[in-house]
């Protein structure tokens, strides 16, 4: 479709699958015009033909409104089309079709926490060290348990880096209240629920900076709860990864979270 | 200007074959049923969802509970007793069955009092990791008696119970097998104490009694028994009120007044329906 | 219940405590009203905290004190306060109450020729236990800490959060006492509807506005206590410290909470969508019973498809209760259920589109009288129609995933709610008025009155559909702080403006309700020719409604009936 | 309730008395039954029968549903499907958390 509706108006998207909801939106909103410009040209043109006059008068008998069931059968069926055809596929699509190892996903554990979000890197073992929340202080901020052997290349930084055109798949959670995962751009948006590990998956395919947000109200600070989220390119998130590395120098962690 | 007539007060509507108030009463019982509906839902969910669940009949009085249950279902016979007494048009015999009703119902509720009060004096403590209790060390926590918990000091005085909660899980809760008796119901009894120690407070990760705050639970067992507590006093006030003041009405107007008692009766023997319901899922299962 | 005392009742008895249906419905209407005006100005200030996030309100500080603003900025909690009370006084305290307990009370029992509810004292119960509840819930401005905060939904764990602050737990409070009043009212409703109809008032010969109220009743009756045991239980968690809500290793601001864990955070949304998704129904069905009374009696003709629009009624009422959970896409829910709920939340959409249709279609052929009502019951169709239609991306999970939680679903609901059904009770109030006064509401100011709250509204309601496909989240207390709301802030600016002017334009409407209480012209029985059975009562009726007992001989809708030499037919009047 | 000549009534205290020797007996079973040492699914299932077989019996008899009006019947036709609805609730959880590793 050349001409689209709603272009202007949504966030760009830097995603694999975001095409198929903005589609979906997009088939939408013009059954959405549509339906309303019919209601408004015969509510005009009734408005106007049967206005109370002189000489007027209603009639008795219900116009047989055959057009009316038409309409009808119309909206029913094209719900059906966009239910079967388009919804169910495509949040089948996001919600349980998770790149495979062969794909060689990246994992992070998100900690959503009051007002910040807390990215868990398993560094390069790739396994996440153990956590509990007993352990969580303000110098760890998931609860890392170190004595885990896997906990050791493990590292925590408040901003998200993701290399580009590589699936991500993060596990979501929450330490205190219900917060809401969101990237504009990503289209993707997930509830995080403390007592839940929620997985999510997306795939970047541009790099750039962009915004992590909070969709859920989550107490005074909400509105300020965002998170910077950059795709890098393979090297520039080799890099991120090596720098943060624990081992090497902490600072540059330590800065980031001051930023918050 | 007088006061408008509102048909089908006393004499049923000729279509629906109802009085207002019966028809009334079953719409309010509609929404009481989607009340309770709700509470034994949310039992459910957590329930299922739980990682551990104690058994009902180790940590509730099951003896007392049984003992309601029997009050409660006599009180229902002599509420339709008290009814039959208006058909009869016997008002000897509606006010001894209403009486009988009414001291039932101050008879269960003394007998809830009976059964919550050990509950809120039985207190259970759970320790940090790496927290050593002098003759408690391979506990990570215990039950028992609150001598002593005075803010000012920074620990507390507690007598541990003789019989302590095993540790087959490793979760805090500590209710991993049955054979014990942690439970409270045996606690109104003499000499199940310890000699009371001293806990530093710095040890105490979490210190509660056997109260709603204790777990989910005794958080269920307290919401929905209370809530029905609170049902049987709302019942207790309108059969009161029936049998109280009711005299003048019972001669003045008897079928309105044995409409009144019909009603009066379906919410009683509603109460006693929501009890024949809590008392094996909460106590029993 | 019959009362032998009321032979000069005095004031108290007549207008405080007073037994009769109509006193009791233009108390719930003068109530909800205020309640409707003071949610609306909640909304006005946190307008100026959206459109100038640094703005200076000294002048606001000045008003609220300390409590809410520092040096002149509004503080998040005081923001946070102003949304979740707003949504809370607009839902439970200004609509349902205008909407069932002020016309439902009033015109109800006259369109079915009853002399008065069923149960007239419980009848004045509900209302003594709907204005406590509201006055409960607006006393928590004054605790320390202030009112509840949480949103309108109040999620658990963070409505949960600081149980030492009084606002939410008088929240919990409030909402026990307005659902005791709705359950006493619904009762009564459905008890009067169903016993109480005067001779020859068939089920298919009542008014459709009264078949939108026995729906309604319905609703309420089933859906609140599930609320209500939640409220039971989140108070507990705030009292007794429980962990209904509260799953393990909460670690809250840093330490460990010190509760026992093991709850379910998803519980409360369960419970509470089972009410609040009925609860959508029960602000529109009666929305569209006024709508239908209105455009029937303008069109000058029967309602098109009258048993199509009751089936559907019925339908939706049915329906309401298994759509919930497409509030709750975004929870993490599995494939089948949401397929399940995206199904049924489709389906519901169609006596949706049947009625609306029914209702447009009813224009054709008539002969339409531009009146207040009218202009109200005219603009409603399409703004609630554009709500109907901006739910179709949110009912779809697929769709949902961008939109759920924006402004959005904002805008979606409020064209439901404001432009909707508020457009509709306001065509109530002209409608009705000079039933319940007996003197006309002055047409001019009615009609400045519809122009701008019709233009206005949109302008609040239009721009957030661009700020949430722009995907800025609601609830925000400043939307700058995100570049992409940065990118629309001036949508905001727009829709505050708009907001402000919006209350502009209601003064035409305060001024017209009491000046037409003196000024208003002098009318008899009925003023707008209509067919329904309260127009056969004298107005203001009488203690009691009716001179003498009417009698139906047909249909609610019987204009412009051939060989009739009027061209309308009352349900009252016997012709041959 | 049809019978309002005293004989029929004394024929309804009869009834009266026999359910609620009933009850009481099937009150003392429930507690017995519950020492059973049988698995959780069976003792819900033994539990539940034996309350709904005393519910049913106090809602026909003692709440005289046995020969009630089809409007009371109609109400609670209606309140029984919203009833299972809100007991379908727990499912939902259940349904919610199957696709995912679960509870952290």
């Amino acid at each position: 479709m050349d001409f689209t509706l709603l272009d202007g108006l949504m966030p760009k998207d830097i995603s694999t699958h975001g095409y198929q909801i903005d589609r979906l939106l997009e088939y939408l909103h013009w059954f959405m015009l549509l339906i309303f410009i019919g209601w408004a040209i015969f509510l005009t043109y009734t408005l106007v033909k049967f206005r109370a006059r002189q000489g007027h008068k209603a009639s008795y008998d219900e116009i047989k409104a055959k057009p009316s069931k038409y309409a009808e059968i119309f909206v029913v069926a094209f719900e059906l089309v966009l239910l079967v055809g388009l919804a169910v596929p495509t949040f089948a699509y996001v919600r349980t079709d998770f790149p495979g190892k062969d794909k060689n996903p990246v994992e992070i554990r998100v900690v959503a926490e009051q007002f910040q979000w807390n990215m868990h890197y398993p560094g390069e073992d790739g396994v996440f060290g153990k956590t509990r929340p007993d352990l969580v202080a303000s110098d760890n901020l998931v609860g890392l348990d170190l004595s885990d052997p896997a906990a050791g290349d493990d590292f925590v930084v408040p901003t998200m880096h993701v290399p580009v055109d590589r699936p991500v798949v993060l596990q979501l959670s929450s330490k205190d209240v219900i917060h809401s995962f969101f990237i504009p751009v990503m289209r993707v948006k997930q509830d995080v629920i403390p007592g839940m590990s929620i997985p999510m998956w997306f795939e970047a395919t541009e790099t750039g900076e962009y915004q992590i947000a909070c969709a859920q109200l989550c107490g005074n600070n909400h509105f300020r709860m965002s998170a910077q989220f950059y795709v890098d390119t393979e090297k520039d998130y080799a890099a991120f990864l090596a720098e943060n590395a624990p081992g090497g120098d902490d600072e540059e962690e330590e800065e980031e979270e001051e930023d918050e | 200007m007088s006061a408008p007539v509102i048909r089908y007060i006393d004499e049923p509507h000729p279509v629906t074959g109802v009085t207002n108030g019966k028809f009334g009463l079953w719409l309010f019982l509609a929404s009481e049923v989607m009340l309770f509906g709700a509470l034994f839902s949310s039992y459910i969910l957590l329930r299922v969802g739980a990682k551990s669940w104690p058994d009902g009949w180790e940590r509730l009085n099951v003896p007392l509970a049984t003992a309601n249950t029997v009050v409660l279902i006599t009180s229902s016979v002599t509420m339709v007793m008290a009814w039959v007494g208006c058909k009869l048009n016997d008002l000897g015999k509606f006010r001894f069955y209403m009486g009988i009703t009414v001291a039932l119902s101050f008879v269960f509720l003394v007998i809830k009092t009976i059964e919550y009060k050990p509950k809120f004096e039985h207190y259970q403590v759970y320790f940090y990791d790496g927290a050593t209790i002098p003759g408690y060390e391979e506990l990570t926590t215990i039950t028992g008696h609150l001598e002593e918990d005075d803010f000012e000091k920074d620990y507390i005085v507690f007598a541990p119970d003789k019989k302590q909660p095993s540790q087959t899980l490793p979760d805090a809760e500590g209710h991993g097998d049955h054979d014990h008796a942690e439970g409270d119901h045996d606690d109104h009894g003499h000499g199940h104490y310890a000699d009371p120690i001293q806990i530093n407070r710095y040890d105490i990760k979490r210190l509660t009694n056997f109260g709603p705050a204790h777990s989910n639970f005794y958080a269920i067992y307290f919401t929905m028994t209370g809530l029905h507590g609170l049902h049987v006093i709302g019942g207790i006030v309108v059969n009161l009120y029936f049998l109280l003041f009711g005299a003048g009405m019972f001669r003045s107007n008897i079928a309105q007044f044995s409409n009144r008692i019909e009603c009066a009766g379906l919410y009683w023997h509603f109460v006693d329906l929501v009890w024949i319901f809590l008392f094996p899922s909460i106590y029993l299962l | 219940m019959s009362d032998h005392e009321h032979h000069d009742p005095g004031f108290i008895r007549k207008y405080v405590f007073s037994v009769d249906h109509k006193v009791i419905g233009i108390q719930y209407t003068v109530t909800s009203l205020l309640f409707l005006l003071f949610g609306f100005g909640l909304m006005m200030i946190m307008r100026a905290q959206l459109a100038y996030p640094q703005g200076d309100f000294s002048f606001l500080e000045r008003i609220f004190g300390e409590a809410g603003f520092v040096g002149g900025a509004m503080l998040p909690e005081f923001y946070n306060q102003l949304g979740a009370m707003h949504g809370t006084i607009m839902v439970f305290l200004g609509v349902v109450p205008l909407a069932v307990g002020g016309f439902g009370n009033y015109v109800m029992p006259l369109q079915i020729g009853a002399p008065d509810m069923a149960f007239p004292k419980l009848n004045m119960a509900s209302y003594w236990v709907y204005l406590p509840g509201g006055l409960i819930m607006l006393s928590s401005f004054f605790v320390e800490g202030g009112a509840a905060q949480y949103g309108w939904t109040a999620y658990p764990p963070l409505a949960n959060t600081q149980p030492e602050y009084l606002g939410q737990t008088l929240w919990l409070v409030g909402m026990v006492f307005l659902i005791t009043s709705s359950l006493l009212g619904s009762v009564n409703f459905i008890v009067t509807i169903v016993q109480l109809r005067v001779k020859g008032l068939s089920f298919f010969r009542l008014p459709f506005f009264v078949w939108a109220q026995f729906i309604t009743s319905f609703l309420l009756l089933l859906a609140f206590p599930p609320l209500e045991a939640a409220g039971v239980m989140q108070l507990m968690d705030r009292v007794a410290g429980t962990s209904f809500f509260m799953p393990d290793g909460l670690v809250i601001g840093g330490r460990p909470a010190n509760v026992a864990g093991g709850g379910n955070p998803l519980l409360w949304q369960h419970l509470f969508w089972f009410l609040a998704h009925p609860e959508v129904y029960v602000l529109i069905l009666p929305a569209l019973g006024i709508v239908g009374e209105v455009i029937a009696n303008n069109t000058r003709k029967p309602l098109w498809g009258y048993r199509s629009l009751v089936y559907s009624v019925i339908f939706l009422g049915f329906m309401s209760f298994i759509v919930w959970a497409h509030h709750m896409f975004m929870t993490g829910m599995g494939q089948t259920l949401s397929i399940f709920f995206q199904t049924t939340t489709m389906i519901i959409s169609i006596p949706s589109v049947i009625i609306l249709t029914a209702l447009i279609l009813s224009l054709w052929g008539g002969s339409i009288r531009f009146n207040v009502p009218m202009l109200f019951a005219l603009s409603f169709l399409p703004m609630f129609g554009i709500g109907g239609l901006t739910g179709l991306p949110l009912g779809l999970a697929a769709s949902d995933i961008q939109l759920h939680d924006t402004y959005y679903v904002i805008g979606h609901f409020h064209f439901v709610v404001a432009p909707g059904t508020l457009m509709a009770l306001f065509a109530g109030i002209y409608y009705w008025y000079p039933k319940a006064t007996g003197r006309m509401m002055n047409e001019m100011l009615g009609k400045l009155h519809w122009i701008g709250t019709l233009v206005f509204l949109n302008g609040v309601f239009i721009p957030m559909f661009v700020q949430g496909l722009a995907g800025v989240s609601r609830r925000l207390y400043d939307q700058t702080w995100y570049e992409h709301g940065k990118e629309v802030q001036n949508w905001t600016v727009a829709s505050s403006w708009s907001a402000w002017l919006l209350g502009i334009a209601q003064i035409p409407f305060i001024l017209n309700f009491f000046l037409s209480l003196r000024a208003g012209k002098k009318v008899g029985e009925n003023p707008w020719h209509a067919t329904t059975l309260e127009w056969a009562a004298p107005s203001p009726p009488p203690h009691g409604n009716f001179t003498s007992e009417p009698v139906v001989y047909r249909g609610p809708y019987e204009y412009s009936v051939p060989g009739d030499s009027e061209d309308y037919s009352p349900q009252f009047v016997q012709k041959a | 309730m049809g019978g309002h000549t005293v004989e029929e009534i004394k024929k309804e205290v009869r009834v009266y008395i026999t359910v609620f020797v009933s009850l009481l007996v099937l009150s003392i079973a429930t507690v017995l039954v519950s020492k059973l040492d049988v698995s959780m699914t069976v003792a819900v299932i033994i539990g539940m029968a034996i309350a709904s077989l005393k519910g049913t019996l106090v809602a026909c008899y003692f709440m005289h549903l046995i020969s009630e009006k089809k409007a009371i019947y109609a109400v609670l036709i209606i309140t029984v499907l919203f009833f299972a609805v809100l007991m379908a609730l727990p499912l939902m959880d259940y349904q919610s958390n199957e696709a995912f590793t679960g509870r952290a």
